[in-house]
Protein backbone atom coordinates (compact mmCIF):
# COMPACT_ATOMS: atom_id res chain seq x y z
CA UNK A 1 0.00 0.00 0.00
CA UNK A 2 2.80 2.28 0.63
CA UNK A 3 4.08 1.34 -2.63
CA UNK A 4 0.76 2.52 -4.21
CA UNK A 5 1.10 5.84 -2.85
CA UNK A 6 4.98 6.16 -3.97
CA UNK A 7 3.70 5.04 -7.10
CA UNK A 8 1.45 7.57 -7.93
CA UNK A 9 3.98 10.27 -5.86
CA UNK A 10 6.71 9.17 -8.55
CA UNK A 11 4.54 9.39 -11.66
CA UNK A 12 3.85 13.45 -12.02
CA UNK A 13 7.56 13.90 -11.09
CA UNK A 14 8.89 11.30 -13.60
CA UNK A 15 6.60 12.73 -16.33
CA UNK A 16 8.94 16.66 -15.10
CA UNK A 17 11.38 14.64 -15.73
CA UNK A 18 10.34 12.67 -19.29
CA UNK A 19 9.62 16.85 -20.39
CA UNK A 20 12.55 18.43 -19.47
CA UNK A 21 15.61 16.70 -18.43
CA UNK A 22 15.87 14.15 -20.90
CA UNK A 23 19.85 14.50 -22.46
CA UNK A 24 20.05 14.66 -25.88
CA UNK A 25 23.92 14.89 -27.83
CA UNK A 26 25.06 15.60 -30.94
CA UNK A 27 28.38 16.28 -32.18
CA UNK A 28 30.42 16.53 -34.90
CA UNK A 29 34.16 15.74 -33.86
CA UNK A 30 37.72 15.37 -35.06
CA UNK A 31 37.85 13.83 -31.54
CA UNK A 32 37.92 10.02 -30.75
CA UNK A 33 34.22 8.54 -29.97
CA UNK A 34 34.42 7.66 -25.99
CA UNK A 35 31.50 5.05 -25.69
CA UNK A 36 32.17 5.22 -21.66
CA UNK A 37 31.43 8.58 -21.68
CA UNK A 38 28.43 8.95 -24.36
CA UNK A 39 26.54 5.84 -21.98
CA UNK A 40 27.02 7.96 -18.63
CA UNK A 41 25.54 11.41 -20.25
CA UNK A 42 22.91 9.55 -21.55
CA UNK A 43 21.82 7.07 -18.30
CA UNK A 44 19.72 8.96 -15.79
CA UNK A 45 18.23 7.09 -12.58
CA UNK A 46 15.27 5.62 -14.33
CA UNK A 47 17.41 4.47 -17.14
CA UNK A 48 18.02 0.42 -17.07
CA UNK A 49 18.89 -0.38 -21.00
CA UNK A 50 20.86 1.19 -23.88
CA UNK A 51 21.31 0.15 -27.31
CA UNK A 52 23.98 1.39 -29.30
CA UNK A 53 24.65 1.05 -32.61
CA UNK A 54 28.96 2.30 -34.03
CA UNK A 55 29.93 2.07 -37.86
CA UNK A 56 34.11 1.61 -38.01
CA UNK A 57 35.97 2.04 -40.90
CA UNK A 58 36.32 -1.47 -42.82
CA UNK A 59 40.08 -1.99 -44.18
CA UNK A 60 38.51 -4.83 -46.09
CA UNK A 61 35.07 -5.14 -47.77
CA UNK A 62 34.08 -8.62 -49.76
CA UNK A 63 30.54 -7.53 -50.26
CA UNK A 64 29.44 -6.33 -54.08
CA UNK A 65 33.51 -5.23 -55.33
CA UNK A 66 35.64 -6.52 -53.08
CA UNK A 67 38.07 -4.08 -52.29
CA UNK A 68 40.96 -2.78 -49.79
CA UNK A 69 40.70 0.95 -47.99
CA UNK A 70 43.90 2.35 -46.41
CA UNK A 71 41.63 5.26 -44.78
CA UNK A 72 38.64 7.28 -44.78
CA UNK A 73 38.28 10.95 -45.34
CA UNK A 74 35.04 12.53 -43.50
CA UNK A 75 33.89 15.86 -44.60
CA UNK A 76 30.48 17.36 -42.92
CA UNK A 77 28.79 20.63 -43.96
CA UNK A 78 28.73 21.08 -40.51
CA UNK A 79 25.56 23.59 -38.77
CA UNK A 80 23.69 21.63 -41.29
CA UNK A 81 24.65 18.54 -40.26
CA UNK A 82 23.84 19.55 -36.72
CA UNK A 83 20.64 20.59 -37.22
CA UNK A 84 19.55 17.23 -39.01
CA UNK A 85 20.90 15.23 -36.40
CA UNK A 86 18.71 17.60 -33.73
CA UNK A 87 16.31 16.15 -36.16
CA UNK A 88 16.89 12.73 -36.59
CA UNK A 89 16.76 12.92 -32.26
CA UNK A 90 13.54 14.70 -32.68
CA UNK A 91 11.34 12.08 -34.66
CA UNK A 92 13.22 8.83 -32.74
CA UNK A 93 11.29 11.08 -29.55
CA UNK A 94 8.24 11.34 -31.49
CA UNK A 95 8.47 7.54 -32.57
CA UNK A 96 9.59 6.38 -29.17
CA UNK A 97 8.12 8.35 -26.89
CA UNK A 98 9.89 6.14 -23.90
CA UNK A 99 13.40 6.86 -25.21
CA UNK A 100 15.41 8.42 -22.07
CA UNK A 101 18.45 9.48 -23.47
CA UNK A 102 19.92 10.10 -27.43
CA UNK A 103 23.47 10.71 -28.59
CA UNK A 104 24.39 11.03 -31.91
CA UNK A 105 27.97 11.56 -33.11
CA UNK A 106 30.38 11.45 -36.23
CA UNK A 107 33.52 12.01 -36.19
CA UNK A 108 34.93 13.33 -39.05
CA UNK A 109 38.73 13.91 -40.56
CA UNK A 110 41.31 10.92 -41.86
CA UNK A 111 40.20 8.01 -40.27
CA UNK A 112 41.95 4.35 -40.67
CA UNK A 113 40.21 0.61 -40.39
CA UNK A 114 39.14 -0.52 -37.46
CA UNK A 115 37.90 3.19 -36.29
CA UNK A 116 34.67 4.28 -34.70
CA UNK A 117 33.25 6.82 -37.57
CA UNK A 118 29.64 7.37 -36.34
CA UNK A 119 27.60 6.27 -33.00
CA UNK A 120 24.07 6.00 -31.93
CA UNK A 121 22.66 5.49 -28.66
CA UNK A 122 19.55 5.47 -27.20
CA UNK A 123 18.31 4.92 -23.75
CA UNK A 124 15.22 3.82 -22.08
CA UNK A 125 13.98 2.43 -18.73
CA UNK A 126 13.42 -1.43 -19.93
CA UNK A 127 15.36 -3.18 -23.39
CA UNK A 128 11.67 -4.30 -24.69
CA UNK A 129 10.57 -0.67 -25.36
CA UNK A 130 11.72 -0.30 -28.77
CA UNK A 131 15.17 0.98 -27.70
CA UNK A 132 16.47 -1.98 -30.47
CA UNK A 133 14.28 -0.23 -32.77
CA UNK A 134 15.25 3.46 -31.90
CA UNK A 135 19.26 3.11 -32.72
CA UNK A 136 18.40 1.21 -35.69
CA UNK A 137 15.93 3.45 -37.01
CA UNK A 138 18.59 6.55 -36.17
CA UNK A 139 21.90 4.99 -38.12
CA UNK A 140 19.37 4.28 -41.12
CA UNK A 141 18.21 8.44 -41.22
CA UNK A 142 21.77 9.30 -40.11
CA UNK A 143 22.70 8.05 -43.75
CA UNK A 144 19.99 9.54 -45.51
CA UNK A 145 19.60 13.13 -44.33
CA UNK A 146 22.51 14.05 -42.84
CA UNK A 147 25.04 15.64 -44.62
CA UNK A 148 28.00 14.05 -44.19
CA UNK A 149 30.52 12.86 -47.19
CA UNK A 150 33.55 10.22 -47.27
CA UNK A 151 36.44 10.12 -49.89
CA UNK A 152 37.68 6.33 -49.77
CA UNK A 153 41.42 6.17 -50.03
CA UNK A 154 42.46 2.91 -51.12
CA UNK A 155 45.72 0.80 -52.81
CA UNK A 156 43.53 1.47 -56.24
CA UNK A 157 43.40 5.59 -55.84
CA UNK A 158 40.30 8.14 -54.57
CA UNK A 159 37.34 8.59 -54.78
CA UNK A 160 34.15 9.98 -53.01
CA UNK A 161 31.56 7.44 -51.77
CA UNK A 162 28.37 9.00 -52.88
CA UNK A 163 24.87 7.87 -51.43
CA UNK A 164 21.66 7.32 -53.11
CA UNK A 165 18.85 8.75 -51.37
CA UNK A 166 17.31 11.69 -52.24
CA UNK A 167 15.63 14.05 -49.34
CA UNK A 168 12.05 15.04 -49.73
CA UNK A 169 10.11 18.40 -49.26
CA UNK A 170 10.54 18.48 -45.33
CA UNK A 171 12.91 16.61 -44.24
CA UNK B 1 19.16 40.85 -57.83
CA UNK B 2 19.93 38.86 -54.40
CA UNK B 3 23.01 38.73 -53.13
CA UNK B 4 23.14 34.66 -51.83
CA UNK B 5 26.66 32.52 -50.75
CA UNK B 6 26.62 28.71 -52.38
CA UNK B 7 28.51 26.30 -50.88
CA UNK B 8 29.97 23.21 -51.95
CA UNK B 9 30.77 19.71 -51.10
CA UNK B 10 32.86 16.61 -51.90
CA UNK B 11 32.63 15.76 -55.64
CA UNK B 12 30.86 19.48 -56.39
CA UNK B 13 33.58 21.28 -54.15
CA UNK B 14 36.50 19.10 -56.61
CA UNK B 15 34.88 19.73 -59.32
CA UNK B 16 34.20 23.34 -58.66
CA UNK B 17 37.65 24.02 -57.06
CA UNK B 18 36.34 26.17 -54.32
CA UNK B 19 34.30 25.69 -51.07
CA UNK B 20 32.12 28.84 -51.59
CA UNK B 21 30.95 31.66 -54.08
CA UNK B 22 29.22 34.29 -53.65
CA UNK B 23 26.20 35.36 -56.42
CA UNK B 24 23.81 38.09 -57.11
CA UNK B 25 20.65 36.22 -58.51
CA UNK B 26 17.21 37.54 -60.04
CA UNK B 27 15.03 37.52 -57.46
CA UNK B 28 12.56 35.08 -58.70
CA UNK B 29 15.42 32.36 -59.34
CA UNK B 30 14.29 29.02 -58.93
CA UNK B 31 16.74 25.79 -57.59
CA UNK B 32 16.37 25.00 -61.29
CA UNK B 33 17.05 28.34 -62.62
CA UNK B 34 19.89 27.99 -60.25
CA UNK B 35 21.38 24.97 -61.78
CA UNK B 36 20.95 26.13 -65.35
CA UNK B 37 22.95 28.80 -63.99
CA UNK B 38 26.19 26.49 -62.21
CA UNK B 39 25.64 24.47 -65.52
CA UNK B 40 26.45 27.52 -67.70
CA UNK B 41 28.79 29.45 -65.81
CA UNK B 42 30.66 26.04 -64.26
CA UNK B 43 30.78 23.54 -67.04
CA UNK B 44 32.65 21.17 -64.57
CA UNK B 45 29.88 20.48 -62.90
CA UNK B 46 27.15 20.23 -65.33
CA UNK B 47 27.34 16.86 -65.29
CA UNK B 48 27.00 16.93 -61.10
CA UNK B 49 23.65 18.89 -61.75
CA UNK B 50 21.62 15.62 -62.76
CA UNK B 51 21.86 14.16 -59.14
CA UNK B 52 22.65 17.73 -56.96
CA UNK B 53 21.25 17.60 -53.88
CA UNK B 54 20.29 21.36 -53.25
CA UNK B 55 20.03 23.28 -49.32
CA UNK B 56 18.97 26.67 -48.87
CA UNK B 57 19.55 27.87 -44.91
CA UNK B 58 20.41 24.29 -44.37
CA UNK B 59 16.92 23.02 -45.79
CA UNK B 60 16.82 20.63 -48.34
CA UNK B 61 15.38 22.49 -51.44
CA UNK B 62 13.24 21.51 -54.54
CA UNK B 63 13.60 22.50 -58.07
CA UNK B 64 10.08 24.75 -58.21
CA UNK B 65 11.43 26.63 -54.57
CA UNK B 66 11.99 30.23 -54.88
CA UNK B 67 15.75 31.64 -53.82
CA UNK B 68 15.06 34.02 -50.71
CA UNK B 69 17.29 37.22 -50.34
CA UNK B 70 20.38 36.77 -48.19
CA UNK B 71 20.13 32.98 -48.69
CA UNK B 72 22.89 30.06 -47.80
CA UNK B 73 22.51 27.80 -50.49
CA UNK B 74 24.55 24.34 -50.91
CA UNK B 75 25.40 21.91 -53.16
CA UNK B 76 26.61 18.35 -52.96
CA UNK B 77 26.08 14.95 -53.42
CA UNK B 78 23.27 12.56 -51.83
CA UNK B 79 25.19 12.02 -48.19
CA UNK B 80 27.28 9.13 -47.18
CA UNK B 81 28.07 9.80 -43.14
CA UNK B 82 27.91 7.05 -40.70
CA UNK B 83 28.65 3.37 -42.14
CA UNK B 84 28.44 2.46 -45.65
CA UNK B 85 25.62 -0.24 -45.07
CA UNK C 1 38.97 -6.41 -63.53
CA UNK C 2 41.62 -5.90 -61.75
CA UNK C 3 39.20 -5.56 -58.96
CA UNK C 4 37.59 -8.44 -59.60
CA UNK C 5 40.87 -10.60 -59.73
CA UNK C 6 41.59 -9.37 -56.17
CA UNK C 7 37.80 -9.87 -55.00
CA UNK C 8 38.82 -14.02 -55.71
CA UNK C 9 41.38 -13.89 -53.92
CA UNK C 10 40.18 -12.21 -51.15
CA UNK C 11 37.18 -14.82 -50.22
CA UNK C 12 39.35 -17.86 -49.56
CA UNK C 13 41.56 -15.84 -47.23
CA UNK C 14 38.40 -14.33 -45.72
CA UNK C 15 36.71 -18.06 -44.86
CA UNK C 16 39.64 -18.51 -42.94
CA UNK C 17 39.05 -15.60 -40.99
CA UNK C 18 35.90 -16.45 -40.68
CA UNK C 19 36.65 -19.93 -39.06
CA UNK C 20 39.41 -19.22 -37.25
CA UNK C 21 39.97 -15.73 -36.18
CA UNK C 22 36.51 -14.27 -34.53
CA UNK C 23 36.82 -13.03 -31.10
CA UNK C 24 34.39 -14.27 -28.77
CA UNK C 25 35.01 -12.68 -25.19
CA UNK C 26 32.89 -14.10 -22.12
CA UNK C 27 33.74 -12.77 -18.29
CA UNK C 28 32.01 -11.97 -15.07
CA UNK C 29 33.66 -9.22 -13.52
CA UNK C 30 34.22 -7.08 -11.05
CA UNK C 31 35.78 -4.34 -12.84
CA UNK C 32 34.29 -1.77 -14.32
CA UNK C 33 32.74 -2.74 -17.98
CA UNK C 34 34.47 -0.59 -20.46
CA UNK C 35 32.58 -0.08 -23.84
CA UNK C 36 35.94 0.98 -25.67
CA UNK C 37 38.46 -1.64 -25.18
CA UNK C 38 35.40 -4.23 -26.01
CA UNK C 39 34.55 -2.77 -29.36
CA UNK C 40 38.11 -2.43 -29.85
CA UNK C 41 38.61 -6.18 -29.14
CA UNK C 42 35.48 -7.39 -31.09
CA UNK C 43 36.65 -5.00 -34.30
CA UNK C 44 38.45 -6.98 -37.26
CA UNK C 45 39.66 -5.31 -40.88
CA UNK C 46 36.68 -6.87 -42.14
CA UNK C 47 34.36 -5.04 -39.77
CA UNK C 48 32.02 -1.67 -40.12
CA UNK C 49 29.05 -2.31 -37.85
CA UNK C 50 28.94 -3.03 -34.59
CA UNK C 51 25.84 -3.46 -32.07
CA UNK C 52 25.83 -3.31 -28.48
CA UNK C 53 23.33 -3.57 -25.81
CA UNK C 54 24.08 -2.91 -22.04
CA UNK C 55 21.47 -2.88 -19.08
CA UNK C 56 22.27 -0.32 -16.07
CA UNK C 57 20.96 -0.46 -12.33
CA UNK C 58 17.89 1.71 -12.35
CA UNK C 59 17.57 3.57 -9.24
CA UNK C 60 13.88 4.51 -10.06
CA UNK C 61 11.37 1.97 -11.27
CA UNK C 62 8.21 3.27 -12.46
CA UNK C 63 7.03 -0.09 -14.47
CA UNK C 64 4.40 -2.46 -12.58
CA UNK C 65 4.99 -1.83 -8.59
CA UNK C 66 6.95 1.45 -8.76
CA UNK C 67 10.25 1.18 -7.03
CA UNK C 68 13.25 2.42 -5.68
CA UNK C 69 16.43 0.88 -5.89
CA UNK C 70 19.84 1.55 -3.48
CA UNK C 71 21.53 -0.95 -4.77
CA UNK C 72 21.60 -4.59 -6.58
CA UNK C 73 23.98 -7.50 -5.36
CA UNK C 74 24.76 -9.65 -8.10
CA UNK C 75 26.31 -13.05 -7.97
CA UNK C 76 26.86 -16.16 -10.54
CA UNK C 77 27.64 -19.60 -10.54
CA UNK C 78 30.89 -18.68 -12.09
CA UNK C 79 31.93 -21.63 -14.17
CA UNK C 80 28.56 -22.47 -14.92
CA UNK C 81 27.56 -18.91 -16.29
CA UNK C 82 31.00 -19.06 -18.56
CA UNK C 83 29.84 -21.86 -20.05
CA UNK C 84 26.35 -20.68 -20.63
CA UNK C 85 27.49 -17.42 -21.95
CA UNK C 86 30.01 -19.26 -24.81
CA UNK C 87 26.80 -21.28 -25.39
CA UNK C 88 24.63 -18.15 -25.76
CA UNK C 89 27.90 -17.07 -28.38
CA UNK C 90 27.23 -20.61 -30.13
CA UNK C 91 23.71 -19.78 -30.74
CA UNK C 92 24.48 -16.32 -32.13
CA UNK C 93 27.16 -17.98 -34.39
CA UNK C 94 24.83 -20.72 -35.92
CA UNK C 95 21.77 -17.82 -36.18
CA UNK C 96 23.86 -15.71 -37.68
CA UNK C 97 27.32 -16.62 -39.36
CA UNK C 98 27.99 -13.16 -40.31
CA UNK C 99 28.98 -11.64 -36.99
CA UNK C 100 32.12 -11.61 -36.51
CA UNK C 101 33.23 -10.66 -33.19
CA UNK C 102 31.07 -10.95 -29.67
CA UNK C 103 31.61 -9.82 -26.35
CA UNK C 104 29.35 -11.06 -23.61
CA UNK C 105 29.98 -9.27 -20.07
CA UNK C 106 28.10 -9.60 -16.77
CA UNK C 107 29.50 -7.46 -13.88
CA UNK C 108 29.09 -9.08 -10.51
CA UNK C 109 29.49 -7.65 -6.55
CA UNK C 110 27.41 -4.58 -5.03
CA UNK C 111 26.22 -2.23 -8.25
CA UNK C 112 24.49 1.28 -7.85
CA UNK C 113 22.06 3.35 -9.88
CA UNK C 114 23.14 4.21 -13.39
CA UNK C 115 26.56 1.43 -13.23
CA UNK C 116 26.14 -0.80 -16.36
CA UNK C 117 26.28 -4.13 -15.23
CA UNK C 118 25.93 -6.08 -18.37
CA UNK C 119 26.88 -5.73 -22.22
CA UNK C 120 26.55 -8.27 -25.05
CA UNK C 121 28.06 -6.56 -28.57
CA UNK C 122 27.90 -8.43 -31.58
CA UNK C 123 30.21 -6.79 -34.76
CA UNK C 124 29.64 -7.41 -38.32
CA UNK C 125 30.83 -6.15 -42.21
CA UNK C 126 27.66 -4.35 -42.66
CA UNK C 127 24.76 -3.06 -39.99
CA UNK C 128 22.11 -4.80 -42.24
CA UNK C 129 23.32 -8.35 -42.22
CA UNK C 130 21.47 -9.08 -38.21
CA UNK C 131 23.89 -7.62 -35.75
CA UNK C 132 21.37 -5.77 -34.28
CA UNK C 133 19.34 -8.83 -34.17
CA UNK C 134 22.20 -11.15 -32.76
CA UNK C 135 22.77 -8.32 -30.05
CA UNK C 136 18.76 -8.47 -28.63
CA UNK C 137 19.08 -12.26 -29.46
CA UNK C 138 21.70 -12.47 -26.94
CA UNK C 139 20.35 -10.73 -24.56
CA UNK C 140 17.20 -11.88 -24.09
CA UNK C 141 19.11 -16.05 -24.14
CA UNK C 142 21.67 -14.33 -21.30
CA UNK C 143 18.33 -13.61 -18.85
CA UNK C 144 17.06 -17.07 -19.75
CA UNK C 145 20.06 -19.55 -19.47
CA UNK C 146 22.91 -17.89 -17.53
CA UNK C 147 23.09 -18.67 -14.07
CA UNK C 148 23.09 -15.01 -12.52
CA UNK C 149 21.18 -13.39 -9.64
CA UNK C 150 20.72 -10.42 -7.60
CA UNK C 151 19.61 -8.80 -5.04
CA UNK C 152 18.06 -5.94 -5.02
CA UNK C 153 18.59 -3.34 -1.57
CA UNK C 154 15.90 -0.65 -1.45
CA UNK C 155 14.36 1.82 1.08
CA UNK C 156 11.68 -1.13 2.22
CA UNK C 157 14.20 -3.69 2.46
CA UNK C 158 16.36 -6.56 0.33
CA UNK C 159 14.59 -9.25 -1.87
CA UNK C 160 15.90 -11.67 -4.43
CA UNK C 161 14.71 -10.51 -8.01
CA UNK C 162 13.74 -14.17 -9.63
CA UNK C 163 13.28 -15.02 -13.33
CA UNK C 164 10.89 -16.84 -14.73
CA UNK C 165 12.47 -19.29 -17.38
CA UNK C 166 12.69 -22.83 -17.07
CA UNK C 167 15.11 -23.91 -18.89
CA UNK C 168 14.33 -26.63 -21.20
CA UNK C 169 16.86 -30.18 -21.89
CA UNK C 170 19.62 -29.39 -23.70
CA UNK C 171 19.47 -25.55 -23.04
CA UNK D 1 26.13 -44.64 -2.21
CA UNK D 2 27.77 -41.79 -4.93
CA UNK D 3 29.47 -38.87 -3.21
CA UNK D 4 28.17 -35.61 -4.97
CA UNK D 5 27.98 -32.01 -3.91
CA UNK D 6 25.78 -29.57 -4.44
CA UNK D 7 25.81 -25.75 -4.01
CA UNK D 8 23.08 -23.04 -3.27
CA UNK D 9 22.95 -19.99 -5.39
CA UNK D 10 20.50 -16.78 -3.97
CA UNK D 11 17.98 -17.44 -2.00
CA UNK D 12 18.41 -21.34 -1.68
CA UNK D 13 22.14 -20.57 -0.08
CA UNK D 14 20.09 -17.99 1.83
CA UNK D 15 17.85 -20.37 3.67
CA UNK D 16 20.01 -23.66 3.53
CA UNK D 17 22.17 -20.83 5.51
CA UNK D 18 25.39 -22.47 3.28
CA UNK D 19 27.14 -22.10 0.00
CA UNK D 20 27.91 -25.84 -0.64
CA UNK D 21 27.13 -29.42 1.18
CA UNK D 22 28.52 -33.05 0.52
CA UNK D 23 26.16 -35.71 0.33
CA UNK D 24 26.12 -39.51 -0.30
CA UNK D 25 23.16 -40.75 -2.29
CA UNK D 26 22.00 -43.83 -3.37
CA UNK D 27 23.56 -44.53 -7.08
CA UNK D 28 20.23 -44.80 -8.56
CA UNK D 29 18.72 -41.61 -7.21
CA UNK D 30 17.37 -38.64 -9.61
CA UNK D 31 16.55 -35.66 -9.59
CA UNK D 32 13.01 -36.05 -8.13
CA UNK D 33 14.26 -38.14 -5.81
CA UNK D 34 17.22 -35.16 -4.48
CA UNK D 35 14.05 -32.99 -4.21
CA UNK D 36 12.29 -35.06 -1.89
CA UNK D 37 15.72 -35.61 0.16
CA UNK D 38 16.56 -32.18 0.71
CA UNK D 39 12.91 -31.26 1.56
CA UNK D 40 13.60 -34.17 4.41
CA UNK D 41 16.43 -32.92 5.25
CA UNK D 42 16.37 -29.20 4.90
CA UNK D 43 12.34 -28.06 5.75
CA UNK D 44 13.43 -24.64 5.30
CA UNK D 45 14.05 -25.81 1.73
CA UNK D 46 10.84 -27.49 1.24
CA UNK D 47 9.01 -24.75 -0.10
CA UNK D 48 11.67 -23.88 -2.53
CA UNK D 49 11.36 -27.37 -4.07
CA UNK D 50 8.57 -26.27 -5.85
CA UNK D 51 10.20 -23.54 -8.40
CA UNK D 52 13.84 -24.49 -7.77
CA UNK D 53 16.48 -25.48 -11.43
CA UNK D 54 19.15 -28.28 -10.43
CA UNK D 55 22.22 -28.52 -12.48
CA UNK D 56 24.38 -31.63 -12.53
CA UNK D 57 27.80 -30.61 -14.01
CA UNK D 58 26.72 -27.34 -15.13
CA UNK D 59 24.04 -28.48 -17.43
CA UNK D 60 20.14 -28.03 -16.81
CA UNK D 61 18.75 -30.97 -15.10
CA UNK D 62 15.17 -32.41 -15.13
CA UNK D 63 13.36 -34.69 -12.68
CA UNK D 64 13.88 -37.83 -14.73
CA UNK D 65 17.41 -37.42 -14.57
CA UNK D 66 19.95 -40.00 -12.53
CA UNK D 67 22.74 -38.57 -10.90
CA UNK D 68 26.47 -39.62 -11.62
CA UNK D 69 28.90 -40.16 -9.32
CA UNK D 70 31.07 -37.75 -8.52
CA UNK D 71 28.35 -34.74 -9.53
CA UNK D 72 28.86 -31.61 -9.03
CA UNK D 73 24.73 -30.62 -8.47
CA UNK D 74 23.63 -26.83 -7.93
CA UNK D 75 20.17 -25.68 -6.95
CA UNK D 76 18.94 -22.27 -7.11
CA UNK D 77 16.22 -20.14 -8.75
CA UNK D 78 15.19 -19.22 -12.31
CA UNK D 79 18.53 -16.81 -13.13
CA UNK D 80 17.19 -12.84 -13.10
CA UNK D 81 21.05 -11.50 -14.63
CA UNK D 82 21.23 -8.73 -16.99
CA UNK D 83 18.90 -6.33 -16.94
CA UNK D 84 15.94 -6.68 -15.19
CA UNK D 85 13.61 -6.42 -18.42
Amino acid sequence: MLRLLRAENHRPRNDVINIMNFPTIFSITEDEIDLNDLLAKITLTSTGAAAIFTGMVRGLTTRNEAHETEYLEYEAYIPMAEAKMKQVAEEIRERWPVVEGIAIVQRIGKLYPKTPTVLIACTAAHRDTGVFEAARYGIDRLKEIVPIWKKEVSPDGEFWVEGEYIPKAGE
Amino acid sequence: MNRVKLLFFATLRDRAGTKAVELDVPSDLTVLGLKHKISDEYPNLKESMKSVLITINREYAFDETVIPPNAELAMFPPVSGGSWR
